[in-house]
C-alpha cells in the first residue's frame, strides 16, 4: 500500500515534468513566430528553417552528448567530460520504492525536461542573427552550442558543479539558459556585423520593420504560455503540499513579471517615443519574464510584479543603447535575455535568496565562457565557411539564397 | 481619344467611380500606387528608432475615352475627388492613338 | 501515510488547476488573434497591443484588488469590499492534512485560475470595440473593469454574494464572465458608436471584411482548445473518481457543444446567405462554448451539442440583428457572449440545473450591474479623456495614430 | 485509506487521459494552419472552414455511431456493429474500487481522447483534396469516414478485432490513424484529379507555392506538440513507476523522432535540389513523428531518431514520386501519413516488436478496406453532387465559389 | 516609338509573354491592377453583409517598342489573350517621345 | 510638359526621390510593378519543383514635369538609380497634353 502511494507520486511527478516539458517545448514554436514576425518577409523562410532545424539540432546533440555532460555526476567541478549516449533505462519500481519517494520522477522525464530548455538557449541566437548569417554555418553552431558550450556552464551550475557550490543561485535559468544564449548571440552578432542600410554613415538608425505582427504577438503569447512550464517544472517536483504550492507561487510570480514588464515597457515608450509601441510591449512580456525566472518562488507577486517591471524598462532603454553600439539584433534577443537576465540574476537577491557577490560572479563566468568559447566557434567558422551571406543575396533576400523559397509570395509588395 | 490618368486618395475610389459611371464611362482601370508631393508623409516608430514614409497611399485611374468627353470626366473626378485638403491629386490628360478591344478586335472608339 | 495520500490529493488537485489555468491563459491569446484576424489590417497594431496590455492589467488589478472583492469571505452579501494585495502565502501541509482533505488546493493555484477569468471577460471587450476606441481610454477602463466591475457581481455568484444564495446556476460563467464581458462590451459600443462608414445614411450595412482569416482561426481554436481548462477547470477538483469522472464529461460536453455550434452556424448561413460564411462557422464554435459554460456538467453529449448548436443559430440570427442596430461590433463579441451567454443561462433548465426564475433573475442582474457602471465608467472616461481616436485617425488606420506602427508594413494593398 | 488511493490513481489517469487528449485535439489547429499555409491564398478561406467543419462532424458521428462501432465489444471479430449514442454515464467509484484498480480511467475520458484521434485522421484528408473539391462533398465524406469507415478497421485493431488477434501491432496509429487518413485521402485524389495547371502536358510539374509559410510552420510546431498527446497518451496509464516511465519514453522518442525527421529531410533536400526546402523540413518533421508512431516505447531515443530520419528521406522521395504519378497533394499528406505510416508499422520490427508478416498483414488490410471503401463513397458522392468545383470557380479560387469570402482581402497581389 | 499598353486577364500573362518574346519583344513591364469594366464584379459575404467587388483583378502590360513593331505586337496580345469572354481587356496604342536606357545611358531605339 | 516614366530597381528609389528633390522635382507617383529584360530571372523552389520567375520586382516613377526640366530629370534619375548592371531599367517620356490639380483645379504648369 504505501508502496503504490510512492509510485503514485513519483507518477504524478513524472507527469507534472512532462506537461511542463511540453509547454518548454512549445516555446520553440514561440521563437519562430516572434523571429518570423520580426524580420522582413524577404528573410522569413529562413528564419523558420532555422528555428526548426536548431530545436532539432539541439534534440539530437543534447541527447548524445550535451546530457551526460551536464549531468554527468563527475566528481570534477570543472571538467565534466563524459559522453554517453542517452538509453532507454530508466528507474525500476523497486529502486524507486526503495528510495522511499528520494526518486520521484522518471530519468527520462528529466532528459525531456533539460532537453527543450537547451532548445530555448539555442532559439535566442537565432533571432540575433536573422536576416544575413548563411544558414548552414548557424547549423554547425548549433552543433557546438548545444553539445557543449551550454551543457558545460549548465554542469557547473545545475549539474553541482563550482557555480553551485559557490551558492550561486539560479532557480530556471536567468543565467545558465538566457545569459548563455543572448551571450552566444552578442559573439556571433559582434563577429557578424549589422544589416546591410541598418546604420547610416553618419550614425543613423535605420528601422527595418518587423513584417508581421500578429505572428510577432502570437509567439510572445507562446513564450509566455511556455514560460509556465519554464518557470514551473524547474521546480522539478509537485507531489506534496508545499511543493505544490510553490508551483503555484511560481506560475503566479512568473504571470505577474510578464504583466509588469508589458505595462513598464508600453509605457516607458509611450514617455520617451510617443506612441505606444507594440513591439516594446512584446519585448517587455519577455523581459519581465526573463527577470523573474532566477527567482520565481521568493518573491511575493507584488515584488515578482515589480521585478518584472523594471525588466520592461531595462529591455526599451537597452534595446536602443544596442542600437547606439550599432549592435544589430532584429529580435532584440541580446537586451531580452541577455541584459534582462543579468538583472534576473541580481534581483534575487531582492527577495534574499543570494548574495550580491555569488550573483555577479555566476553571471560573469557563465558570460565570460559563452563568449569566449562562443567567439572562437564563431571564428572558426567564419575563417571555414563564413558567416554571411553574400551583399547581393542579403539585399534579394536570404530566403531566396538559402532556401529558395518565398514565404509569402503572393502578398509582398517591397 | 484621350488618356486620362488621375491620382486620387483611396477613401474617394468609390465616390469617382460613381460620378464616372453617370456621365457615361465605361470603363476603368485603377491601380495602388505610393504619392510624393506637397503632403507631407507621416513618422512612424519601430524600435525607438523613427522613419519617415514620404510616399502615400494613393489610387491611380486610368480612363481611356473619346475626345468629347475630356471635360466631362475632369470635371467629375475634379468634383468627387475633392477635399480641399492637400494631396487631393492630380490629374493628367494625354493622346490615345489607338484603343484596341482584345476579345473583339474592334478598335478606335469603338472599343471603348 | 494517510497524511500523505492527502498531500498527494492536494497536489494532483493543485496541478490540475494549474493545468487547466494555463490553458484559459492561453485564451489570452486567442482572443488576440481571433481579433487581429476580424479587423482592417490598419487596426491591427493597436488590438494587438489592447490585447497584450489588457491582459496584464488583468493580472495587476486582480492582484492587488480584484481577487479579494470576489472570494473576501465577508458575510455581506452584496458589498464584499476588502482590498488586500494577494501575498504568498498559502495552505500550510497542517493544515491541509487536518481539513482532512477538504482544502484539496493551493490558494496560489486558485488566485491563478482566477486571473485568467478575468482576462477573458475583459478580451472580450477589446474585440467589439476595435479600430476606433483611443488605446488608453480602453486600458484605463481595463482597471476598472477588471479592479472593480467584475469581481463585484462575480463575488455575488462565486463569492458567495446573494446571487449564489438565491439558486442562480452558473458552472463556469455564461453570466459571471461572458455575459458580464459583453454588457461592458455593449456599452462601450453605445456610446462609442461605429465605425464610420458602417452604416450607410439610407441604412445599408457595409461590410468590413476582417484582413486575416487564417489568424480569426487560429484564434477560435486556441479559444476552444483554452475552453477544455474554462469549463474543465471549473469543477475545481479531479481527485477521485465521481470528480474525475465530471470532469472527463464537462471536456466531453464543451467539445460536443462547440462542434454542434460549428455546425449549426455554418448550415444556418449556407441557408441565409447561400454560402459557407467561415466567419460565422468560428463564431457558432465559440457560440457553442459560451452556451455550454453555464452548465457542462448535467447534459448528456447529445443535449450538449444541442444546446451548442442552438447557440450557432442564435449567433447568427443575434449578428444580422445587431447590425440592424447599428450597433457595430467588428468580432461579434457581443453576441457570441452575451446574447449566447443569457441562452447559456437558460439552457440550464434543460438539464434540470436550476429555475428558469433564478436564471433570469441572474442574468438581469449581472445585466444590469455590469451596464450601469460600465456605462457611468466608458462616460467618465468619455468626459476626460475621450472614447474615440479622430475621424481622420480612424480613416488613416488607428496603428499610425495609437501605436505608430503598421502591422503588415511590406504588405498591405488598399 | 486504500480505497482512496485506487481512486487517487483513477483520477490521475483520468487527468493525464485529458491533457493528452486535449494536446491531440490542438491537432486540429494545427492541420488547418499547415494547411492553410501551403495552399494558394484563393483556396485559404475554403480550406480553414473544412477544417474547422470536420473536426465539428468527426466529433458529433463519433459520439453517435463511431465509438460504438469501434469499442463495441461485440464477440465478432469482423463487423462489430453496434449503434449507441454514447451518454454521460460512467465509472462508478463503486466499480472501480471492485476492480481493484483495473478500470484505471474515466470512460468519458477514453471517449475525449478516442474522438480527437478521428478527427486527426479525417484531417489528413483536407489537405490531400485542397483548391479543387467542393465543401459540401468533403463535408459528406467526413460523416462516412468518422461514422463508418474509420470506426470499422479501427476495431479491428484497437477494438480487440481480428488485426489485434493476427499479432498486427500499432501503438497509437501509424496504421489505424495515419494511413487509413492517407489511402481515404489517395482514393479521393485519384477521383478528383489534379489542380489545374499543376502538371502541364508535356509532363512537366509547375510549382505551386503554398501562400503562407510561417503558417505552414506553425501548423507543424502545433503537430509536433499535439503528438505528445498523440503517442504519450496512447500508452493509456501513467500512475505507477513503470508506466509513467513508459510514457516518458514516449514523450523522449516522439521528440527524437522529429528531429531526425527534419535533419534528414533538410540534407536530402540540401543534395538533391542545392537549397534548403523548408516545406520538406516541415514534411520531414511530420513523417519522423508517424514513423514513430506504431512503436514509440521500444526503441532507444537513438534508434527513434534514426527511425524518424528514414521517414524524413522517405517523404522526400516520396513526394517528388507521387508528382510523377500525377497525384496531386498540395499538404504532402499522403506522403507523411500513409507512406511514412507504412514505413512506421514496418520499423515495429526493428526493436522487436512484432514480425514483418503481422505488420505487411496489417498495413495491407488497413490499406484495402479504407480504399475500397472510401472510393466506393467518393464515387456515389462524385455521382450524386460532384466532388469537383467547376474550372472557372477553381481559376478565381474556390473560397469565392463555395465560401463568398476573401483569406487576405487587403493584401494579395496575383 | 510606341507605348503599348493592354490591360488582360492575369492568367493570361505567361501566354501573353512568350507571344511576345517570339515576335522579339526584349522587355515588359507589368503591373497588378484592378479593372471595372462591362465585366461584371461578383458578390462577396461577410458576416451577413453582401458587397460587390467592382474591380476584378487585371494585369497591365507596358510595351516599348519601335514603331514597326507596333501590328506585330497587337496581334500578339490580341490572339494571346483572347479567350473571348467579357473582361478580355484593352490595348492603348501611344507615342513615346524618348527612351532611355539607365544602365548605359543609350537612348532611342537602342535602349529598348 | 512631359511624363517621366522611369521603371528602376526597388532599392534605388530613396536615392532617386532626394536626386529628383534636389533639383525641384514637386511630385512623383511610384508604383510597384514586375519587369521582363535582359536581366535573368531566378530559379525558385517549391516541393522538389523548380519554377523560374521571369518577372522581377522594379518600381515605376511617374513624374509630370514642364518641359524645361526634361534633361535634368533624366539626368538625375540616370545617374541615381545607376548601378551598371542589367536591369537598371528604362525612362521613358511623352507628351502631356494636361495637368490638372484636382484640389483647386488649377491646370497647365502651376498644377505641377
Ligand atoms: N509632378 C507630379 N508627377 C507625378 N505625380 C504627382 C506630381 N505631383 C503630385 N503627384 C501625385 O499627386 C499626389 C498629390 O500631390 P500633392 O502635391 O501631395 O498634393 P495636391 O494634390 O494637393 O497638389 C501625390 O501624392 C503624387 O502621387
Ligand atoms: N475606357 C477604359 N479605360 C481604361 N480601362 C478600361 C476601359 N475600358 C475597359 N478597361 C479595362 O479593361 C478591362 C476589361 O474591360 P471590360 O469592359 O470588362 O471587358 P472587355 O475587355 O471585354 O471590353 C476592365 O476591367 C478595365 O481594366
Ligand atoms: N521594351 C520595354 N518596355 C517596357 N518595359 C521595359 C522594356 N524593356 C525593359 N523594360 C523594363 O526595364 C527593366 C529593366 O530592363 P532589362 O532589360 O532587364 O535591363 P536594362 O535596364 O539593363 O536594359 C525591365 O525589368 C522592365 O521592367
Amino acid at each position: 500500500m504505501e508502496n503504490t502511494v510512492i509510485e503514485l507520486a513519483y507518477a504524478l511527478d513524472t507527469f507534472y515534468f512532462l506537461v511542463m516539458g511540453a509547454f518548454v517545448m512549445w516555446m520553440a514554436a514561440g521563437f519562430a513566430m516572434l523571429e518570423a514576425g520580426m524580420v522582413r518577409s524577404k528573410s522569413t523562410v529562413e528564419i523558420l528553417t532555422k528555428n526548426i532545424a536548431l530545436y532539432s539540432i539541439a534534440s539530437v546533440m543534447y541527447m548524445i552528448m550535451g546530457y551526460n555532460i551536464m549531468y554527468s555526476g563527475t566528481d570534477s567541478s570543472w571538467w565534466p567530460f563524459a559522453i554517453d549516449i542517452l538509453t532507454n533505462a530508466d528507474n525500476t519500481a523497486e529502486e524507486v520504492i526503495a528510495s522511499g519517494g528520494d526518486t520521484y520522477y522518471s530519468g527520462l522525464s528529466d532528459f525531456f525536461f533539460q532537453v527543450v530548455f537547451v532548445a530555448t538557449a539555442m532559439s535566442i541566437v537565432s533571432g540575433a542573427v536573422a536576416e544575413r548569417m548563411k544558414l548552414w554555418s548557424f547549423l554547425v553552431f548549433a552543433v557546438v552550442m548545444c553539445g557543449f558550450i551550454y551543457p558545460v556552464q549548465g554542469f557547473w551550475k545545475w549539474g553541482g558543479g563550482f557555480l553551485d557550490a559557490a551558492g550561486f543561485s539560479d532557480f530556471a535559468g536567468s543565467g545558465v539558459v538566457h545569459l548563455c544564449g543572448a551571450t552566444a548571440a552578442l559573439a556571433g552578432v559582434i563577429l557578424l556585423g549589422a544589416r546591410k542600410g541598418r546604420y547610416t554613415a553618419d550614425g543613423k538608425v535605420v528601422a527595418m520593420p518587423g513584417c508581421n505582427m500578429p505572428l510577432a504577438t502570437l509567439g510572445t503569447f507562446i513564450l509566455w504560455l511556455g514560460w509556465f512550464g519554464f518557470n514551473g517544472g524547474s521546480e522539478l517536483i509537485i507531489s506534496n503540499v508545499a511543493e505544490a504550492n510553490a508551483v503555484s507561487l511560481v506560475f503566479v510570480n512568473t504571470n505577474a513579471a510578464a504583466a509588469g514588464g508589458v505595462i513598464a515597457a508600453l509605457i516607458t515608450a509611450k514617455l520617451m517615443f510617443g506612441k505606444a509601441d507594440l513591439s516594446m510591449a512584446l519585448n517587455g512580456a519577455l523581459a519581465g519574464l526573463v527577470s523573474i525566472t532566477a527567482e520565481p518562488l521568493a518573491p511575493t507577486p507584488l515584488l515578482a510584479t515589480l521585478i518584472g517591471a523594471i525588466g520592461g524598462i531595462i529591455v526599451v532603454f537597452s534595446i536602443v543603447t544596442m542600437d547606439k553600439f550599432k549592435l544589430d539584433d532584429p529580435v532584440g534577443a541580446i537586451s531580452v535575455h541577455g541584459v534582462c537576465g543579468v538583472w534576473g540574476l541580481i534581483a534575487v537577491i531582492l527577495s534574499g535568496g543570494s548574495s550580491i557577490g555569488a550573483q555577479l560572479y555566476g553571471a560573469v563566468v557563465i558570460f565570460a565562457w559563452t563568449f569566449i568559447v562562443s567567439m572562437i566557434f564563431w571564428a572558426i567558422i567564419k575563417m571555414i565557411i563564413g558567416l554571411r551571406v553574400s551583399e547581393e543575396a542579403e539585399l534579394e533576400g536570404i530566403d531566396l539564397a538559402e532556401c529558395g523559397m518565398e514565404a509569402y509570395p503572393e502578398f509582398v509588395g517591397k | 481619344m484621350k488618356l486620362i490618368t488621375a491620382i486620387i486618395k483611396p477613401f474617394k475610389l468609390d465616390d469617382v467611380r460613381e460620378a464616372l459611371s453617370e456621365i457615361g464611362v465605361a470603363g476603368i482601370t485603377a491601380t495602388e500606387v505610393k504619392g510624393f508631393g506637397r503632403q507631407k508623409g507621416h513618422t512612424e516608430l519601430y524600435r525607438g528608432a523613427e522613419y519617415v514614409v514620404d510616399f502615400l497611399p494613393k489610387i491611380k485611374l486610368e480612363i481611356a475615352i473619346d475626345d468629347g468627353l475630356q471635360q466631362g470626366v475632369i470635371d467629375a473626378i475634379t468634383q468627387a475627388a475633392n477635399t480641399g485638403k492637400i494631396g487631393d491629386g492630380k490629374i493628367f490628360v494625354s493622346d490615345l492613338f489607338e484603343v484596341i478591344r482584345i476579345r473583339t478586335g474592334e478598335s478606335g472608339a469603338e472599343a471603348l
